[in-house]
């Protein structure tokens, strides 16, 4: 990483682009962020982009046909450093929310029919660490602007970004709200890395769980505990995978065999 | 009613003791491939001579723009005015710092944590067992003892390193060797490129090699990873030094180095401020010194 | 000690005219909770109210604030730019909480970011209303006799105010007249009688004593096992306690140059990355070692070193884990040798 | 046979590009290609309770999160016979005017201005033309601010959800929207200024229709239960199917849409021609002195459009901001069915956005969601067709058409990764 004008790339597969437009988001620091960096590819924001060798590249969206998959390891081999940015990139994103169910062809099926989609062969969504090496991720539905230019500031100054592993719990303790999961709800809070500054629980809302699952999580005290509370098994788990990606659909295929077993 | 409160208006104020200062690199080479060596001064010149500090005290470092880290210091405080370190490549702040060039500063606090007992030092018999990089603090004790040689009895040296390429300041500790005032017994587990003339072994191989000891008044100083200890101290043990006169030091993750940031703490102790120096007695019913928790039965 | 007596009524006007010295905040309602927050008046403040989410702790320690300004020259300390507050409706537990913070921060090594705050700050204590969580009985905690500037009992007509500090006695000054030194043996009466209504209170099962040698025992114990299943590890134990002091550091960095500021934060012991050390070697690695560090902190470590538990009974722990782990299930599980429901 | 490509059209919310396939000297074909994956969101919904579809639903699109969100918070409270309280809907109102704001300033600046201009993006404009992108940055961190004040972030936010909000905004926020909004006046209407300046080339030129929804109370807006269609039609919203019908494409994971077989247009130039009349304020003015009949043949001038619209938005925002903050917070309406049906439609930036659900027992058994952009992907490649048809024509090179019809492309502020929506596949 050299500490004057990185050259970085910002790429983006299947999502929403809500990651890249939080880079566009970044009013204050846009300009400097260009001036401070040489942006050689982000197709979102500008026409003029040129290939090459990257010292970083940035990483939005899943990787759901052989197109992307092709591009995807393309880019890599050409960056120092890969950075997924966005919850897509680093887990999946909502549209992985099924792996592990085997459900993809047949929803693919209902959504298309026969009909012939010339452009590429389509996958179910997976994160990108399913297919190249990931140096750093940073996640977030979307990316949290002072999370992201955190990193990136330091990643300019020839530094390593520093991001909270702990779950969501720490800032909503931070915020001083009071605890939902204590009252007995649903929410993603312990089981969802912290970096957004606990919004949800912030007004009064469950976590949904949109930065993707913690370092170090417990989804089965989680969904012992809501089962306790009366929710239905199906709803508990739909809302741990809503976006823990491949993850959380790990953890939670482990603990439902455990049930099945008992 | 024992004590007014609030009556800190009337204590004086300190300079604040997070507040790091700034040292300039004077030298800095690799060891090995992943540990360097580092000189580093005052940027004020006065204050270099002023810095004074325990073999065993432990510094905390800051990478301007990455953080800071707790280094022990392995120069010795008999020859003041450098502060020389020496550091292992393993994360973020430790490879910045890696990058870091001759004339760039960094910022230094410190010195911390309680150090060697050298007063208690004096008179007893010394041996020194290191392992890897824990010859970072022991380096700074023994330069001492050497320094102050009358003070204290006989001082037996012992370090295992898995290759010579591995060994660290080789050349300096090879010198000892032809001292008489010091046993020095070296040790590399396996050697490729053939150039290593002394013993091969663990450096648990080197107690056959020591002789006769005066367990009584021996202090015994270990250093080295936590997986070492276990079977070091079985034969520091079998020598028939007493507990209280085994000493080792221990590393924990630390965020302050004075006894705030709460890391460091292993039941009621803080490693930085009640440490990182502790006996073997500390260690045997303080179980998480170097236990690994619950799961751990070692010392159950 | 100077105790002296307050109408009731008297108090809304007395907390008018200390504002000059400073901001003024009471706890308040949020949601079916309580906070500290800034006010204007006695009218918002909720004197019924047990305990607020978090202790008066991120007064005198925020969640997150800056040390450093530092840049390539070396760092420059931001102290200066606190506040200076009044909480009022602080009660017993806190108060001891917060000399426990004391200890911690301003004994050995002075934290001058503490003390700023410390300075800055005046406590004024009430008396509180104990609910089925509360446990300062059994931590010695229920009554304080220092660490405040002004305490006041509420004994229904009349405020008994002591008074703890010379800082204190100047907020009396500021309003003589609403003060009286009279007492008489109604007073006397009235407070032994508040004092036996308190005790009466206390409804939590639970008794510390002799915990630093069951912990010695149960070291080993698959208690800490079987709690480690249901930890969450959501850290919600430490932020709301009192005497949790832990913190991280980081340094954040601007735009293109090498200048930023150094970052304090809470941290907490029941996360994986505390005690992670260079390598990868993870001290406490598993939930359980963690889950033991924080109590045998609570209550074996400190009593063994101070003669009393790190625990002032606040019952924060007990009204914030969603699973139910805190000093009095864990304390019981251990004697007992079974998690209870 | 030769091929004129875009490979990947930049300055467009997602992953698309543009071919032209030309036979000799005749134009074959001319598609835009989606190159986003397919995500299936329809389908993950199915079988959620209506408060977890809510949070999955906007991450369809980024840009338009809160018109995905609000849509669809409009189908399941009909479905489950929701009436949200007054202040919940006049809170809603408040953030599309913010998300109108910052998707039109956005567009029109950083997307297809520099196009008229000669410009790679509007980071190259700033050294030229310092004072308009400084002035659209602004107006865009505005509007983002409107829509985190609403929606609890500038993106995604959880806040409004079925019955109401969990958090109203603070009389505190409401004040300083209503006074900044008031400021920033100035500068949408220069920015109309500058959109009503720039030359917009004739090529694209052909006869089109325009849908949008008919707000109520004969206001300008950007929700509501029936359709305009230019030709003067209107149409209840729950007939959205026969509007929109749809139909999938071999060379791209978005589906079409066509109103009796023809391409539609839907967008900012759709709202004014059925509504403009309705506008009011300096908008109204403006409107009035710009509009002219090439509106109803030419797509670009939806950049002129949006401008315009995002000057109402804010010349909006006093008054909705006034009449919340006279309001107390309601408590939050609770469901009174847990089986129905319902569509909502709302005016998104780029267009009409329909979802529609189906509720059994409390969960989603069906959810349809027709996106502004599926609406039009056919119209887009019909002017693109002509635009090259008559260049190549006239003998442009090839340069000049690649930029024309990105121009074309970019005019409808095609919103990529959202018209990777996907429905349930109904044959015609
Ligand atoms: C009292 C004391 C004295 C010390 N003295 C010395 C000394 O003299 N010399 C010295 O070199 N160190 C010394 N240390 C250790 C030193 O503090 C750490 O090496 C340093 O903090 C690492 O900081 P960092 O920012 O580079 O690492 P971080 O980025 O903080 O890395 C720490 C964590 O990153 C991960 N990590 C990093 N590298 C690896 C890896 N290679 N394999 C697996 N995981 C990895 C681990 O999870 C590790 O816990 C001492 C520590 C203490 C407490
Ligand atoms: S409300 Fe949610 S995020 Fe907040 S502490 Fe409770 S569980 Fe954690
Ligand atoms: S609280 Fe949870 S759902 Fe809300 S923004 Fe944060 S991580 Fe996402
Ligand atoms: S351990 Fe629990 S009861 Fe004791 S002081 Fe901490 S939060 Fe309060």
């Amino acid at each position: 990483m050299t500490r004057h004008s990185p050259k970085i790339g910002v790429y983006g597969f299947t999502g929403c682009a809500g990651d890249q437009l939080m880079i566009l988001n970044c009013e204050d620091q846009l300009v400097d962020l260009f001036g401070a960096t040489e942006i050689r590819s982000f197709v979102m924001a500008k026409s003029d982009n040129h290939e090459g060798e990257l010292d970083v590249a940035f990483i939005e969206g899943s990787i759901s046909t052989e197109e992307q998959l092709k591009r995807l390891k393309e880019i890599r081999e050409r960056s120092k450093v890969m950075i997924a940015i966005g919850t897509c990139a680093c887990h999946g994103g909502p549209q992985s929310m099924k792996l592990g169910e085997n459900k993809f062809d047949e929803m693919y099926k209902k959504v298309y029919g026969n009909a012939k989609i010339a452009i590429s062969k389509a996958f179910e969504a997976q994160p990108i660490d399913a297919f190249v090496k990931v140096d750093m991720y940073i996640p977030g539905c979307p990316i949290d602007k002072a999370e992201f230019l955190g990193a990136v500031t330091k990643l300019v100054a020839g530094r390593h970004p520093y991001l909270l592993k702990a779950p969501v719990c720490l800032e909503c303790r931070w915020k001083e709200n009071p605890c939902i999961l204590y009252s007995g709800k649903f929410c993603g809070g312990p089981l969802t890395k912290a970096g957004c500054g606990a919004i949800c629980p912030s007004m009064n809302l469950p976590c949904v769980g949109c930065w993707g699952p913690t370092d170090d999580l417990n989804a089965s005290s989680e969904y012992n505990l809501l089962k306790e509370k009366g929710y239905r098994s199906e709803e508990i788990i739909q809302k741990m995978k809503k976006f823990g990606g491949a993850k959380m659909a790990k953890l939670v295929a482990e603990f439902d065999k455990k049930e099945a077993k008992a | 009613m024992k004590k007014m409160c609030v009556v800190l208006d009337e204590r004086e104020v300190q300079d604040n003791p997070f507040k790091p200062e700034m040292f300039r690199i004077v030298r800095r080479y690799p060891l090995t491939s992943d540990v360097n060596f580092f000189q580093a001064r005052p940027m004020d010149v006065d204050e270099a001579l002023k810095f004074n500090y325990l073999p065993g005290q432990f510094i905390m470092l800051s990478v301007v723009g990455e953080g800071e880290a707790p280094f022990c210091i392995s120069s010795s405080p008999t020859r003041p005015g450098l502060l020389e370190f020496c550091i292992r490549n393993v994360g973020t702040l430790t490879s910045s710092l890696s990058n870091l060039k001759e004339n760039q500063t960094i910022g230094i606090r410190g010195p911390y944590g309680n150090g060697f007992p050298m007063d208690k030092l004096e008179g007893k018999d010394i041996m020194i067992v290191a392992g890897g990089l824990g010859v970072a603090p022991l380096r700074s004790l023994l330069l001492n003892i050497l320094d102050d040689r009358d003070k204290f009895g006989k001082v037996t040296y012992m370090y295992g390193a898995r290759t010579p390429e591995l060994m660290l300041f080789r050349d300096e500790f090879m010198r000892f060797k032809e001292r008489d005032d010091i046993n020095c017994l070296l040790a590399v587990e396996k050697d490729e490129s053939g150039t290593w003339k002394d013993k091969f072994g663990m450096v648990t191989s080197l107690f056959k090699d020591l002789g006769p000891i005066d367990a009584k008044n021996t202090v015994a100083v270990v250093c080295g990873p936590p997986v070492m200890y276990k079977f070091v101290m079985e034969h520091v043990v079998k020598l028939g030094i007493p507990k209280h006169q085994i000493l080792m030091t221990l590393e924990r993750r630390m965020k302050c180095g004075i006894g705030k940031c709460g890391h460091c703490a292993i039941e009621y102790l803080y490693t930085c401020i009640d440490g990182p120096v502790f006996s073997w007695w500390d260690v045997l019913h303080m179980k998480e010194l170097i236990g690994r928790g619950a799961s751990d039965k070692t010392f159950a | 000690m100077m105790i002296l007596k307050m109408k009731k009524e008297d108090l809304s006007t007395f907390l008018d005219s200390i504002r000059e010295w400073g901001e003024l905040w009471g706890p308040v309602k949020k949601g079916d909770k309580c906070t500290y927050a800034k006010v204007d008046s006695l009218s918002q403040m909720d004197l019924k109210a047990t305990r607020t989410i978090i202790p008066p702790k991120k007064f005198l320690y925020p969640p997150r604030f800056t040390m450093f300004d530092y840049d390539e020259e070396g760092y420059v300390e931001r102290l200066g730019d606190v506040p200076k507050r009044i909480l009022f409706g602080i009660h017993p537990c806190d108060l001891h909480g917060v000399l426990i913070m004391d200890k911690l921060f301003l004994e050995k090594y002075n934290d001058p970011y503490y003390r700023e705050r410390r300075e800055k700050t005046l406590f004024l204590g009430h008396s509180c209303i104990p609910d089925d969580k509360c446990m300062c009985f059994a931590t010695n905690t229920d009554f304080i006799a220092e660490g405040f500037d002004l305490f006041f009992t509420d004994l229904k007509m009349f405020y008994l105010v002591w008074v703890g500090s010379t800082k204190g006695h100047d907020l009396v000054r500021m309003r003589p007249e609403l003060f009286s030194r009279e007492l008489d043996k109604n007073d006397i009466l009235n407070y032994t009688e508040y004092r036996k209504w308190k005790n009466a209170q206390f409804k939590a099962q639970v008794d510390f004593t002799g915990m630093p040698d069951i912990f010695e025992l149960a070291y080993t114990s698959p208690i800490w096992d079987q709690l480690a299943e249901k930890c969450l590890s959501c850290g919600q134990c430490s932020m709301v306690c009192p005497t949790c002091n832990c913190y991280n550091v980081t340094d954040e960095v601007e735009l293109g140059a090498l200048e930023g500021t150094r970052d304090r934060f809470w941290d907490s012991c029941m996360f994986r990355e505390y005690s992670l050390v260079a390598g990868g070697s993870n001290f406490r690695d598993k939930r359980a070692d963690r889950l033991r560090l924080w109590y045998t902190h609570k209550l074996q470590a400190f009593i063994g070193e101070f003669g009393k538990p790190a625990c002032v009974g606040c019952g924060r722990c007990v009204s914030t884990c969603p699973v139910d782990i805190n000093v009095v299930t864990v304390s019981n599980a251990l004697k007992e040798l079974e998690v209870g429901k | 046979m030769r091929e004129l490509n875009v490979e990947s059209l930049a300055r467009v919310e997602g992953d698309g590009g543009i071919t032209v396939t030309l036979d000799g000297k005749k134009v074959k074909s001319v598609t835009l290609d989606i190159h986003e994956g397919p995500r299936l969101i329809e389908q993950l919904v199915k079988g959620m309770k209506p408060e977890d579809d809510i949070t999955v639903i906007p991450r369809i699109c980024a840009i338009c999160t809160l018109s995905h969100r609000y849509s669809a918070l409009r189908g399941l409270e009909k479905a489950l016979g929701v009436v949200p309280p007054e202040k919940a809907q006049m809170t809603r109102e408040l953030m599309m005017l913010g998300e109108n704001v910052e998707s039109n300033s956005l567009h029109t600046f950083m997307l297809a201005l520099p196009d008229f201009l000669g410009y790679p993006s509007a980071i190259a404009m700033l050294n030229d033309y310092p004072d308009d992108v400084k002035r659209a940055l602004r107006l865009k961190k505005f509007g983002n601010h409107v829509m985190a004040v609403t929606s609890g972030r500038i993106v995604h936010g959880e806040n409004p959800i079925i019955g109401g909000f969990g958090k109203y905004p603070t009389k505190k926020a409401l004040e300083e929207i209503r006074l900044k909004s008031h400021e920033l006046v100035p500068d949408a209407v220069r920015d109309v200024e500058l959109f009503a300046s720039l030359e917009y080339p004739a090529y694209p030129e052909e006869d089109m229709v325009f849908m949008s929804v008919n707000a109520p109370k004969k206001q300008y807006g950007f929700a509501g239960d029936s359709i305009l269609i230019s030709n003067g039609k209107e149409s209840d919203v729950e007939d959205y199917k026969k509007l929109t019908n749809e139909r999938v494409v071999s060379h791209s994971f978005a589906k079409r849409s066509l109103y009796h077989d023809k391409p539609f247009t839907v967008g900012a130039n759709a709202r004014m021609i059925n509504m403009g009349k309705r506008l009011d304020g300096q908008a109204k003015d403006l409107f009035k002195e710009h509009y002219s009949e090439r509106w109803l043949m030419n797509p670009l001038f939806n950049n002129l459009a949006q401008a315009i619209e995002m000057l109402w938005s804010l010349e909006h925002m006093p008054d909705v901001c006034d009449q919340l903050a006279s309001m107390d917070d309601p408590p939050n309406a609770q469901p009174t069915r847990q089986t129905g049906t319902g569509t909502g439609a709302v005016e998104a930036p780029r267009g009409t956005l329909y979802h529609h659900y189906e509720i059994k027992d409390g969960l989603i058994e069906v959810a349809d969601i027709i996106t502004p952009t599926a609406q039009n992907l056919d119209d887009i490649e019909k002017h693109m067709k002509v635009t090259a048809e008559r260049m190549l024509a006239e003998g442009k090179s090839d340069d000049e058409v690649r930029l024309k019809l990105e121009m074309v492309a970019r005019a409808y502020d095609p919103c990529i990764s959202c018209a990777t929506h996907l429905v349930e596949l109904r044959r015609i």
